[in-house]
């Protein structure tokens, strides 16, 4: 699962029948998102009723599918959770944690 | 599947049971700074071009089929290479000269 | 799926088994419409070795996937290798 | 699942029998920068990917696109449950993009 920013919304008349009556949002993903491209967005399926600038936690793959309850269905990303709160140390570990587009969630700081 | 090279073997008196008794071996794929721990049955040796295959792929280099999902691999040697174009380090072979 | 040109064969008698009689293929995928119309590869795009069972040669473009599923649907779920060529190239049309 | 543009067209007459029927697009994916602005403006800086393609989109609409499992699920109409897509592709078309909006700015 990923920690994201709700960022937009998309509309498709012309989509597959599995998307029907689903919710498609975009979603800047604040660490690392699995991508194929260096994209910095990905779209979900949103099952909580999640809105534009709310954090989510974006469910990826298999579990994506399931949080729906279907196997067959055409969709990678699927949001699961509103976070009312984060608390992130960022300068645990070696490194410090990077965020995409240099980006980071509220309630991250270093301590 | 990765074109790499073999840079190195690495040894280690305590690992998980599923390892006991496989080589393993260090590759890079020259072409980024990638460097995989691969499960080596061919005797490939250090210094040779090599084929490495990934995570189900690795599997169906040691038990090849689909009912593999309990072997401990995620990275084998499938090939050593004889011929072929574009070895590792090639594109800084030709920088260098 | 990504557009591919072939850069030629690899071969090697030392393989694993699920390589009997297989045919690889060192490809360089091609990333952008102008790579597509230019016919080159991407520069910085790590070149992919793939398996070919419908008989490319160097030079020509081939569209090729990656997956355990794909791999399983078309050269045999025994053969190490989830790479494969689905098809050769006859045109792009890309602006 | 990403957004993208739709760049081309690609054709072919040795294949796979499973991918002979499926129309294939050539798709850049936008990166959330590109986003921003008109719709005229959007211009994706990716690397295409080619994607399967059922919902007949055409050069230059906006689509989203998924891969993997959900990519073989979109070209494989109705299936049922438990059952696995017979097609051996990693990447297809799943929306036509209509309107978006978006508020990349924190």
């Amino acid at each position: 699962m990923i920690l994201g920013r709700v960022v937009g919304e998309v509309w498709a008349t012309r989509r597959h029948p599995g998307l029907d009556g689903r919710k498609l949002v975009i979603v800047r993903p604040y660490l690392w998102y699995a991508p194929l491209a260096e994209t910095a967005h990905l779209v979900a399926v949103d099952a909580v009723g999640a809105n534009v600038g709310q954090d989510v936690v974006v469910c990826l793959g298999d579990g994506a599918r399931s949080t729906l309850g279907a196997a067959n269905l055409p969709v990678e990303a699927a949001v699961l959770g509103i976070v009312d709160r984060v608390d992130l140390a960022t300068d645990v570990g070696r490194r410090p944690l990077t965020f995409v587009g240099g980006i980071a969630p509220a309630g991250s700081e270093a301590r | 599947m990765i074109r790499g090279r073999v840079i190195g073997e690495v040894w280690g008196a305590r690992k998980a049971p599923g390892l006991d008794g496989r080589r393993l071996v260090v590759v890079t794929d020259g072409a980024s700074d990638r460097v995989v721990v691969a499960i080596d049955t061919l005797g490939a040796r250090i210094g040779e071009d090599v084929l490495c295959a990934l995570g189900s792929g690795g599997r169906n280099v040691l038990a090849p089929g689909p009912d593999n999902r309990a072997i401990l691999c995620d990275a084998a040697i499938a090939l050593l290479v004889d011929g072929g174009p574009g070895g590792p380090g090639d594109a800084g072979e030709e920088g260098a000269g | 799926m990504r557009l591919a040109r072939v850069i030629g064969p690899v071969w090697g008698s030392r393989h694993a088994a699920g390589l009997d009689g297989a045919k690889l293929l060192l490809v360089e995928p091609l990333g952008s419409a102008r790579d597509v119309r230019m016919g080159s590869g991407a520069r910085g795009v790590a070149s992919v070795v793939v398996i070919d069972a419908l008989g490319a040669g160097p030079g020509e473009l081939v569209l090729i996937a990656h997956g355990s599923r794909v791999r399983d649907l078309t050269v045999g779920e025994a053969v190490p290798e989830k790479d494969v060529v689905l098809a050769i190239v006859d045109g792009v049309d890309a602006r | 699942m990403f957004l993208g543009k739709v760049i081309g067209t690609v054709w072919s007459t040795v294949k796979w029998k499973e991918v002979a029927g499926l129309k294939l697009l050539l798709v850049r994916p936008y990166s959330l920068a590109d986003l921003g602005g008109s719709p005229r403006e959007r211009a994706p800086t990716h690397d295409a990917v080619v994607c399967a393609d059922t919902l007949d989109a055409g050069v230059g609409d906006d689509v989203v696109i998924a891969f993997g499992h959900a990519a073989r699920v979109a070209v494989s109409g109705h299936l049922p449950e438990g059952e696995k897509p017979p097609f051996p592709i990693d990447a297809a078309v799943v929306a036509i993009v209509d309107g978006m909006e978006i508020v990349p700015g924190d």
